[in-house]
C-alpha cells in the first residue's frame, strides 16, 4: 500500500542505503564540526542544525556484544548470533549491528575487528568478521 | 541543560523572599507586616513547601495472574483505598502507569479503572517510560500535589504480559528499546543488559560470581515477601548452571516476566495529617535521562540517568548516600543492580561487586538492597515496578514489612529506570512517626 | 467531587490574599509593605498566575506515512522547534503523547526523540489517554510550566498505524473501549459512536443528511489545509450512499486512520517575550471524564467529560462559548462534532443538526467548527490529533493558516477527548498582539 | 499455562458464569441500596464496599445499538451481527452485548426485547431476540 520511501525522506532510509554500500553514514556539524550518526537532527554540542555529509568506512573494533540464546520474533531462525556494538575507525562514534555465526564468546573477543556487510530487512545491519 | 530541576530551583528561590520578608518585618516591626508575613508563610507553605505524602498502599502478588488488567489494577486500588482509610469519592485524579496494555486489550485504563471505582468523574492518565513507567508516573503525581493542584491522587501501575508467552513478551520489551539500532538489529532486554554486562566485567574486572550474588541475595530477601512471585533459595551454583539467556546472563541473572499491579494514594501533608493514619513523606524527587541507545554512550559501566536523578534526589532531600537506611533499586538483571549501587553513590565505581560479595547490601548489611526482593525476586510488572517500590517503603515505614523489616530506617529511596536506564526516576521517602 | 480543579481553585485563593495585601498596603501607607507587596505579586504572579504560552508549532503532513514513527515525531519537533526560534536545548522536558507505538515497534519514545534531537540528558515521558491522549498530555505539560516546574517544554504527539490495515487498527481502536463490555462484545469505535448516532438521532429528530452536513462541511475545509490527509470535496450524497461501516455510520461519516505527529513548544510568558517571536496564550484549560462504557451514561446523546472540561475552561479564562471565535472539535465521527458542539455550549441541546444545516459553523459562519478540516478531512493520528488542534490555532494566529484563516478571532478552543469521550480536554487560548 | 479464574477471584468470571445461567450479575450497596453492576467495586452513591449480591434476570429492552458493517478481528467470521446497548428489567442498569442475525435496522426497533442466551468466549456476552 505504502510506496517504499526515499533517502530524501527518511533518515533511517539513507542509513540503510549507505549499510548497503558497506558505509556508516554520519554528519558533521558546520558550525562546530561534531561527528553525529545520521540520525540526529541537531549538533549535540552546538545544537546546530546545518551538516556536511560523512561517510564512514563500514569497518571497526567490537566495544562488547551478547550471544542472544532467546531470540526475539524475526530472529528465531537467526541460528547462533551476536547483537554487537562496536567502535567506527577514525572516529569517537559506535554503532550497532547483528552478527551471524558467534556461538561462543571464544569467537569474539573485546576490540575483534569487523565490518559492515549490508542491511538485512530482517535482521538490520549486517556485520561481518 | 544546567538548569536545575525544578525542585530545587524553587524552594531556594522562594526561602531568599521568604528570609527577606522575614527580614523586614523584624526591622519595622508593626503588626500589619508580620501579620503579612504570617500569611505568606502560610501561603508559600502551601504552595512551593507542600509536603507530599503516601498515606496508602496496596499491591496484587506478583506473578502469572489470571484476572483480566482491569481487575487486577482494581484489586490493587481497593487495597491503596482501604488502606490509607478514605473514600474513592476523595480520589480527585488517577495517575496510571502502564506499558504494554495491548498486550491485554486494554489502553485508556484510568477511565475503566476510575469508573470500576465508582467514580466516573474523576478524570486519569496513563504514564509510559518502559520499565520506569511507575516512578516517571509517580512523580508526575508527586508534582501535581506538590504544585497544589491535587490534594489526593490514585497513582496506580499495572501490567500484564505473562499470558502472551516468553517469545512474545521478550519482542515486545524490545519494542522499549531504540529500536532502529537494537531491537532491530537482534537485540533483546537481556541482551542489552548483557551487552553491559561484559563491558562492566571487562572494565572492572568482575566476574560471573559477582552477578550472581545479587540474584542469590535478592532471593533470599524474596523469601520473606508473600506477594513475590519468585519464592525460590538460589546458590552461586545454581545461577551460573542455568541455561544462558544471552551470554553473559543467564536464566537465574534475570528478572521473570511477570503481571501485577501496585498503588498508592498521595496527598497534601494537610490531608494525611487530618487522617489519622500512619502514612510516610516523600522528600526527594529527581528524574533524568540518558542516550536511548548503548552504543551512544561514552562509557557503557553506568547510566547517566540514574546519576543525575539521584543527583537531584538527594540535593532536594538534604541527604546523601549515606544517610539512605535501605534502598529499593531497578535490578531487572544482576548486573543492573550492581551498576545502580554505583550510581546511586552506595559504592564507588567498580566497588559495588566487591561489596555485595561482602554482605554489605543484605538484609542486615550496612546499606540493604531491595529488601523486598527487588524486581529479581519480587517481579517485574513493568508498568507497577515502580510503585511497587514505594508500596514497600509504605510497608517498611509503617509496620507491615514482617520479617524483611530493616531495623531502625529512617530515609530510604527508590530508584526505577526504563529500558537500558534511558529515562530513570529517584524517590527519596521519610518515615513519619506519629504520636 | 465537588472540587473545582486546581486551575479555578488556586487563582481565586491567590486573589483573595493579593487583594487583602493590597488593602493593607494602601492602609498602613509605609514603604516596608508597599515594597513586600510588589514582591509579593512579582512572586504571586511567577507562581500561580504564570501565564504559559506556545511559542512555536509544527505538524507533518496528516495521512498515510512511510517514515518510521520515530522519523514522523522528529520532523514534527523539527518544525516546532524552528517556528519557535529556539534551540533544542532550551527545552527542558518532552511530552509525548502516542497511544500504539506498538505498531511500529516503538516505544519508550522520548528517550529516542530527545536522542535524536541532540539532547539525550533532557527527559521525557508518554502520556495515553486514547484519541484523547494528545490534549490530555498537552494539558499535564501547561500544568508544569504554569507550576513554575520548567521555562520550556518539548510537546509533541505522534502516532502510526496505517501500516498495520483498517481490520487490525480496527481491532488496536477498540481497545480503547471499556473492552470487557464493549469491544470484547464485538463493538468497534464506528459501532460505539454509531450506538451514539442512532440515540441521537432517534432523540432529537436528526436524521442521516444532518450528520452527512457536518462531513461536507470538514471537506470543504479540509480542501484549504495543505496537511490534511483527504483532500476531496464531497456533497451529503456521497455520504449517503458511502458504504455503511457500523449503521447509522457509513464510510463518509468517519474520519480516516492517519499516521502524522504534530509538536509545539511550550513557554512561560516571560520566556515567550524575550524571544520576541509570535505567539498564543493559553488562557483555559479543563478536564473531565465520562462512564467508561457507553452503557453506563445515563444519558448516551451527551458526553458528561466533555461538560466538564468546557465548564472548567471557561471559567478559568473567564469566557462563555458566545467569546470563542472559532473552535477545532472532536469530530472522529459526524455524530461527534454535532454532540460536541452542544456539549460545549455553541449550541442548544438538540439544536446542533439545524445550525450546521444552516451554516452556522461553516468557515464564514457565526462560530466556525474545525477550520483546520477536522479528524474528518485533516486526518486522525490518535496520539497527535489533540496537539494539531493546538497547531491549527497557533497557524491561526500567527498568520500561517492562508485561505481558512478565520477573520478578526481572537480567542480560540480545542477540544478533544478520548474513545467514546471516557476523558476529555478543553484548552482555550488568546491571539497576542505583539508590537 | 494459566489455570482458569474461579468466580471467587474475578468479577469479570462472576459476571460471565450469571450470564451463563442468563442472569445479569449485579449487587446492592449495604449501606445505600443502591443498585450497580458487579464489576464496580465501590458504591458509586455512597462509596460503600459492603454489597448484597443480585441477580437480574437477563432480559430488558434495546436502548441503542449499531449493526457493524466491519468487524474487529475476531468477529469477522459472526454474519451480520449488532452490539447492543438494553436496559434490564426491573432495574435502572443497562449492559451491552452481541446479538447475530441482525441485517438491517427493520430487524431490531429500539424498545425491542431482548434477552441473554449466554457467554461465549469469542464473541462476548450473547443476546437473543
Ligand atoms: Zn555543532
Ligand atoms: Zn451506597
Amino acid at each position: 500500500m505504502m510506496e517504499k520511501l526515499s533517502a530524501k525522506e527518511s533518515t533511517h532510509q539513507k542509513f540503510i542505503e549507505a549499510a548497503n554500500r558497506k558505509k556508516i553514514l554520519a554528519h558533521k556539524c558546520s558550525k562546530c564540526g561534531h561527528l553525529m550518526l545520521e540520525t540526529v537532527l541537531f549538533c549535540e554540542k552546538c545544537s546546530g542544525s546545518k551538516f556536511e555529509h560523512t561517510e564512514l568506512e563500514g569497518a571497526g573494533t567490537v566495544v562488547t556484544y551478547t550471544i542472544q540464546a532467546v531470540a526475539p520474533e524475526g530472529f528465531e531462525d537467526a541460528g547462533s548470533y551476536a547483537w554487537v556494538v562496536f567502535k567506527i575507525d577514525n572516529s569517537q562514534l559506535r554503532a550497532s549491528g547483528f552478527l551471524p555465526g558467534i556461538k561462543t564468546p571464544a569467537d569474539l573477543p573485546i576490540r575483534t575487528r569487523v565490518r559492515v556487510a549490508g542491511f538485512d530487512p530482517k535482521h538490520g545491519l549486517m556485520l561481518q568478521k | 541543560m544546567d538548569r536545575i530541576s525544578f525542585f530545587q530551583t524553587s524552594p531556594a528561590k522562594y526561602d531568599f523572599a521568604y528570609f527577606t520578608v522575614l527580614h523586614i518585618a523584624h526591622d519595622s516591626s508593626i503588626a500589619t507586616v508580620i501579620k503579612l508575613f504570617i500569611m505568606q508563610k502560610a501561603i508559600f507553605y502551601e504552595m512551593t513547601n507542600s509536603k507530599v505524602c503516601v498515606l496508602g498502599a496496596g499491591s496484587t502478588k506478583y506473578g502469572k495472574l489470571n484476572e483480566s488488567i482491569i481487575e487486577i489494577a482494581l484489586n490493587a486500588a481497593k487495597d491503596a483505598i482501604e488502606s490509607a482509610g478514605i473514600t474513592p469519592k476523595e480520589i480527585q485524579a488517577g495517575y496510571i502507569s502502564n506499558v504494554f496494555g495491548v498486550a491485554d486489550k486494554q489502553v485508556h485504563m484510568a477511565p475503566v479503572i476510575m469508573s470500576n471505582l465508582g467514580i466516573s468523574h474523576v478524570p486519569g492518565l496513563t504514564i509510559e517510560s518502559a520499565c520506569g513507567s511507575g516512578s516517571v508516573m509517580f512523580r508526575e503525581a508527586y508534582a501535581n500535589v506538590a504544585a497544589g493542584f491535587y490534594d489526593c491522587l490514585l497513582a496506580l501501575g499495572v501490567e500484564k504480559v505473562t499470558h502472551t508467552g516468553t517469545v512474545h513478551s521478550t519482542t515486545l520489551f524490545s519494542y522499549c528499546s531504540d529500536f532502529f539500532y537494537e531491537g532491530g538489529n537482534g537485540a533483546s532486554f537481556p541482551g542489552l543488559f548483557a551487552s553491559m554486562a561484559r563491558a562492566y566485567m571487562n572494565t572492572h574486572k568482575a566476574t560471573e560470581e559477582d552477578l550472581a550474588n545479587v540474584a542469590v541475595k535478592n532471593h533470599e530477601n524474596g523469601m520473606l515477601n508473600p506477594k513475590a512471585h519468585v519464592h525460590k533459595k538460589i546458590t552461586v551454583e545454581d545461577v551460573l548452571k542455568s541455561p544462558v539467556v544471552a551470554s553473559p546472563l543467564k536464566l537465574l541473572d534475570c528478572c521473570p516476566f511477570s503481571d501485577g499491579a501496585s498503588a498508592t494514594i498521595l496527598c497534601s501533608e494537610e490531608f494525611a495529617k487530618k487522617s489519622g493514619r500512619p502514612y510516610i513523606e516523600i522528600i526527594g524527587s529527581g528524574r533524568g535521562a540518558s542516550p536511548a541507545a548503548v552504543q551512544d554512550r561514552e562509557d557503557i559501566t553506568t547510566i547517566p540517568s540514574t546519576v543525575a536523578a539521584a543527583r537531584q534526589a538527594y540535593r532536594m532531600a538534604g541527604v546523601t548516600p549515606k544517610d539512605i537506611n535501605f534502598a529499593e533499586v531497578h535490578d531487572c538483571f544482576t548486573i543492573a543492580e550492581i551498576i545502580d549501587v554505583e550510581d546511586l553513590g552506595f559504592f564507588p565505581k567498580g566497588k559495588a561487586a566487591h561489596a555485595v560479595r561482602d554482605g554489605a547490601t543484605r538484609l542486615k548489611g550496612e546499606i540493604p538492597v531491595n529488601p523486598s526482593g527487588g524486581l529479581k525476586s519480587k517481579g517485574h510488572p513493568i508498568g507497577a515496578t515502580g510503585v511497587g517500590q514505594v508500596v514497600e517503603v509504605f510497608d517498611q515505614f509503617t509496620g507491615k514489612a514482617g520479617e524483611r523489616t530493616v531495623p531502625n530506617a529512617e530515609i530510604a529511596l527508590t530508584h526505577n529506570f526504563g529500558a537500558t536506564g534511558a529515562s530513570a526516576a529517584v524517590h527519596i521517602f521519610r518515615k513519619v512517626d506519629r504520636k
